[in-house]
């Protein structure tokens, strides 16, 4: 499959393909590896509160690491980054306290981040959404003169991630075809995991997602998506494409989803373990633990750091998830509208008055 | 081989009614066909068509690409053909991408062509709230249905209708979208007797579910069992409710309904839909146009509150509950 | 270069009013876009962004790809990047497959995001029939966005409002629903005072727009010139109706509706859309929960009957016309 | 432009492209000719009938004959075609009375010919939503085995018609996705007459269209779309493959709207007067009669025959549309639901007690 670009084989070894190729700093190697082993105790701390009833839900990412890491990685601060309901990888590279992720999976929000301060949207659940966001924000950028400047402080593009489902919604590919109309700055960037739930991706598509975009008129890549270096020099070079004005890209980030779809799914109904056992040699963090040690990039002191950081972080997730407070009631009517009708204020006096009448002969159970 | 096994009656959720009745009406028509996300080998995602594609195959239990509106108007010609699509929504929020292939091809398509073209297809869609999902998965979208003319809309209540009711919709020569109360469906079980040629109560009628003389109860899908709750609370009260699982929305079967009411003068209707252009201000207008003189009190309504559906940690709040139906009855009663 | 040249009083179309309240919002503030098919060179098929893509560049009247989800969402997009975008969807039947976008993304964002993301959009729609146009471009789709929390719903009925009411759906930070009685477009004329700095009515207010002591007549978008008419023919039979154009229908104004009905006992709401689940299901709910004891008579529903637009032959016998509100007032004043 | 497939030049001179040459009779070839004199007179009539108050609206077809009338004798009679408003070609050939397609324009009903009896759906308005349901009516050709059976009266396919403008609808990409991920027999026909409304062909797609098709993993072929030997042929080979069970194919029929996009528009708001000009040199019909001559395969016998046929066409959609009545007023409620709701029955029995309260005062207002 030499159509996949790939700069670390799952060996761990380094290749070197002809249009991608990249150096990086053993600083930048060291950091991709720790962002994904914290990304992965994100996630397993999460699976683990879902598990211990603290979460209602959680989408795992596992697997999916270094397609998110280096996505995210090759970001500018003015880059914008409209997500799914998975990319906690990339939302972690926004500066988004994973803490902040869990209160949709938990009840007591639909997200806890402020999108334009971190540049990164609300988880969107409604497949493929998302996508038209990304192009109408992209071309406000465009109109705000931001794309093709020359200023790398100010030349900015949009991400918009989805996934190999995602790519039969009529959304998408009106996505697409707004993007190619007025060449917006935009980056395609779609986790093929190769599976919608149940489905796999052979359901969606026949031929590889990446060559999609060349029947819009734009250009398609497919990337190893457990390689996150290609990941990062391939989005990284989509990215530049963008806000040198030259139009969208789409990235097909070839990877595998190796959990479940979400804690509530039983995988083991619609697919073999072999495939998944298969997958495992890919392991995204594996091949650079090996490409790190091997070059001696890495020592112990290093990955005891390392751990220690990502205890610390499953810690942090844990107690600030349990003590999460759920929200006060009257929250159902905040924020319905920017300018709160009269309509809705009764209801919510109503509402309040109603339940007073209930405090009055059982105070505690209306506290909470 | 019939889910039914040998035995005639089984004690089933209202999960395992959908399935065999899903399974019957595959066994007893072949043109019948079920599609939608995950369908197949996964049983979907509340396993409502579990096991029927290995028992009827992949052409016949069909897994779709992720897009509603692609699988509502791949089985709009499907229908053309002959066929009888059974279309599963996976969850109440992702309806809307299918909604232009619904309202304007679906639900027309009999009328523009002068009845030369039947549209017989049933839309399931799990609806309502109450499982601590995140967004979208919570929505009651029955009253845009039930405003669109040329659509049949009907929600089951209970296992025995499940089992009834989906077979009764796939025979109908007319789309129906067909409401499932989800967080009903692993909850309850009841006896259902399906061997025998029982004769279910017909599709497009509604069933007077407890006897009472103060107030008229009316419900549909999740809310009828909490009608119910709300009747043996009012009992121990002394007050005595009528319920009435409504069952169809769209064409509304008001005969019950105005008997009822034309007893008790007080009517409470109660969805968890939003109340303001809900299925619960038709039935008001309509019980108040046939029964002016009979009401003691104006039709009181009961539902969700006009905001998006909550945060899952709120819904408690949010969906009506035993208390807030007794509230408008105690309201009704008071006025 | 303002519409409004420099006379201070111009007589204008509804389509003029729309064109000179579009450009002014447009000249107020730079965010403001608009977006379509067929919005640019052309001015749209009813001519009311003529000539703005002119004046205002390609950039700020924007011809977009034909599909209606695209360009709400690409309009989401716009908005959340601090744009205020205008879109025009070109007939009312053709808003469906942007649904999903209009009710699950446009709806929802300020709610989701806590009010993090403002959402300051305004969906321009021509609605309503009478024009013999062919099936889909005669629909009134209002309820089903009245329905939907998070979205406002607006309708004006005359130039004047078109003026001055397109500006403040503009100026609102949250989403508005704006139908435009297409059959008025280019109908009637009325004097419009531009360049002073006047007052309108703010955009939520329902406005009484006939006096009258018997009967009170609840009205909208193309109904309100009916309603008037029909005031002025009853008024010759000695009845006096009271008018009432309800222009914002979520939120509903229910202020001067209530005080009208509490004097008059009696309310007739006329509108084309589909009776059944109609606006007039919800206000006829609203008035009997709020004024049961002032009632002399059900409020009745006059509306575009519960079947699929007919063909524009039969579309005269299908709309509600003079004569089906003065027999609706006949038959609430013999209740 | 190398990329159409040509039979017959703008100049009336047959080539032979490699891939879809054809040898066709003289018969065929006048058949063809006479076929596209009498759709453009059908809609000639119609036009002028709007103008004279008898249609409120016409969606012309002017210079888009060949590529109808090639797709359409293409077709096999199990061939199932989907239309949008303007195939009034095709149908013609699918044996409607032109006639019945004037009862939607009219205002006097939806359609007036029975789909499963033409092989013909009815005008679908919504754009694209008519190509869904070809993929699934596909679908069902399949389920029922008249697929690759090699019986030549057996074997079916569909053809779904759109226009470049509706190739941006979502409903359209999704119906590539569907088609191609079932491998369904079905012929896309897009006509590419270059304008949706007053939007230029470049807003919808920066590239040829036919080159979408391969993104999804199917053929997509651009053939001239005024030359109707060349549609006939391409045409002809995608059902072929379609019947035999090897998929779909997007056929791009590369034509021009001569006229207005429907008779309420005006189209010098936003084209240029040359394009039309330059168009009206590769008339379709022309190059055919030209060619027709040039070798003797007409004489003025024939001509004057056919201008007869025309004629009487003609008078016949005339005095037809004239006589066609309007519908009873109750028609309203005909045909809502297969099971008419009692509903329904007291709205309807209200509706004629209603008008009947007139009938006594205006008996003649109510009588038509
Ligand atoms: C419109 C819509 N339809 C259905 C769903 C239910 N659903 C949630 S995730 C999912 C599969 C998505 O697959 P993919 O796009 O490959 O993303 P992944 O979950 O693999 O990351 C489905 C069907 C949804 N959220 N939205
Ligand atoms: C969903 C939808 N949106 C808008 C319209 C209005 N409309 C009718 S025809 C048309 C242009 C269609 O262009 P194209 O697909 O190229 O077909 P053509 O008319 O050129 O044959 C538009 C925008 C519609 N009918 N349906
Ligand atoms: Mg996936
Ligand atoms: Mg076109």
């Amino acid at each position: 499959m030499n159509e996949l670009v790939q700069l670390l084989t799952p060996e761990g070894e380094r290749v070197h393909p002809p249009d991608h190729d990249q150096d990086f700093d053993a600083e930048t190697l060291r950091g991709f590896y720790r962002d994904m082993v914290l990304v992965r105790r994100i996630d397993t701390e999460a699976t683990a509160l879902q598990r211990h009833g603290e979460l209602g839900l959680w989408a795992q990412l596992l697997g999916q690491e270094a397609a998110q890491i280096g996505a995210g990685r090759a970001l500018r601060a003015q880059d914008h980054v409209f997500p799914t309901y998975r990319e906690h990888g990339v939302a972690y590279t926004r500066g988004i306290d994973p803490l902040d992720l869990l209160g949709l999976f938990r009840g007591v929000d639909h997200g806890g981040w402020d999108p334009a301060q971190k540049h990164f949207g609300h988880y969107t659940i409604v497949i493929g959404a998302q996508t038209l966001h990304a192009v109408g924000y992209a071309m406000g950028m465009q109109r705000d003169g931001v794309i093709g400047t020359g200023d790398p402080d100010r030349d900015a593009a949009v991400v918009a991630h989805f996934g190999d489902g995602a790519s039969s919604q009529g959304d998408v590919n009106e996505a697409f075809i707004f993007a190619a109309s007025y060449n917006a700055p935009v980056v395609f960037f779609c986790q093929n995991n190769q599976w919608a739930i149940s489905e796999p991706i052979e359901r969606q598509s026949r031929i590889p997602l990446y060559q999609r975009a060349r029947g819009f008129g734009f250009p398609g890549v497919r990337v190893d998506g457990n390689d996150v270096l290609a990941t990062y020099a391939v989005t990284q070079a989509a990215l530049q494409r963008a806000r040198d004005g030259e139009g969208p890209t789409l990235v097909e980030a070839y990877t595998y989803r190796m959990g479940a779809h979400t804690t509530t799914d039983d995988p083991t109904r619609y697919r073999l373990n072999a495939d998944l056992e298969h997958w495992k040699l890919k392991d995204p963090i594996a091949r650079l633990e090996v490409y790190l040690r091997r070059h001696g990039l890495v020592d112990d002191a290093f990955l005891a750091d390392l751990k220690s950081e990502a205890d610390a972080l499953g810690h942090h997730l844990r107690e600030g998830c349990k003590a999460m407070p759920d929200p006060p009631p009257t929250a159902i009517f905040d924020h319905v509208y920017a300018e709160e009708t009269e309509e809705l204020r009764a209801q919510r006096e109503g509402f309040v008055a109603y339940r007073e009448t209930f405090e009055a002969h059982h105070p505690q159970e209306v506290a909470r | 081989m019939s889910a039914a096994g040998t035995e005639t009656t089984q004690r089933i959720t209202l999960a395992r009614g959908l399935n065999a009745g899903l399974r019957r009406a595959m066994e007893d028509d072949d043109k019948v066909l079920v599609m939608g996300e995950d369908v197949g080998k996964l049983g979907g995602v509340f396993r409502i068509t579990d096991g029927l594609q290995k028992d009827f195959g992949e052409d016949r239990v069909i897994d779709s690409p992720l897009a509603e509106a692609g699988i509502v108007g791949t089985a709009v010609g499907l229908a053309l053909r002959g066929y009888r699509p059974v279309v599963e929504i996976q969850f109440d929020g992702f309806v809307y991408p299918a909604y232009d292939q619904i309202v304007c091809q679906v639900a027309k398509m009999h009328y523009r062509s002068r009845g030369r073209s039947k549209m017989p297809m049933v839309i399931r869609i799990p609806f309502g709230g109450g499982i601590g999902a995140v967004e979208h998965h919570s929505e009651s979208p029955e009253a845009q249905f039930a405003h669109t003319p040329g659509l049949k809309v009907v929600a089951c209540s209970n296992p025995v209708d499940g089992y009834w009711m989906i077979q009764q919709a796939i025979a109908c020569d007319d789309p129906v979208i067909f409401l499932e109360p989800k967080r009903q469906y692993h909850a309850d079980k009841a006896d259902l007797d399906v061997d025998v040629d029982a004769t279910p109560d017909p599709l497009f009628a509604s069933r007077v579910v407890r006897r009472g003389d103060d107030v008229t109860v009316l419900a549909y899908g999740p809310q009828v069992k909490i009608a119910l709750a709300a009747a043996e609370a009012a009992a121990a009260e002394g007050q005595s409710l009528e319920v009435i699982d409504l069952r169809t929305l769209s064409p509304l079967d008001m005969g019950p309904v105005l008997a009822s009411v034309r007893r008790t003068g007080r009517a409470v209707v109660t969805h968890e839909a939003h109340v303001n252009l809900g299925m619960g201000a038709e039935i008001a207008a309509r019980i108040t146009e046939e029964c002016f003189y009979s009401l003691e009190a104006p039709v009181l309504r009961v539902g969700g509150y006009d905001t998006p559906y909550p945060a899952s940690r709120n819904e408690e709040e949010f969906l009506p509950d035993l208390d807030r139906v007794l509230d408008a009855v105690d309201r009704s009663l008071d006025f």
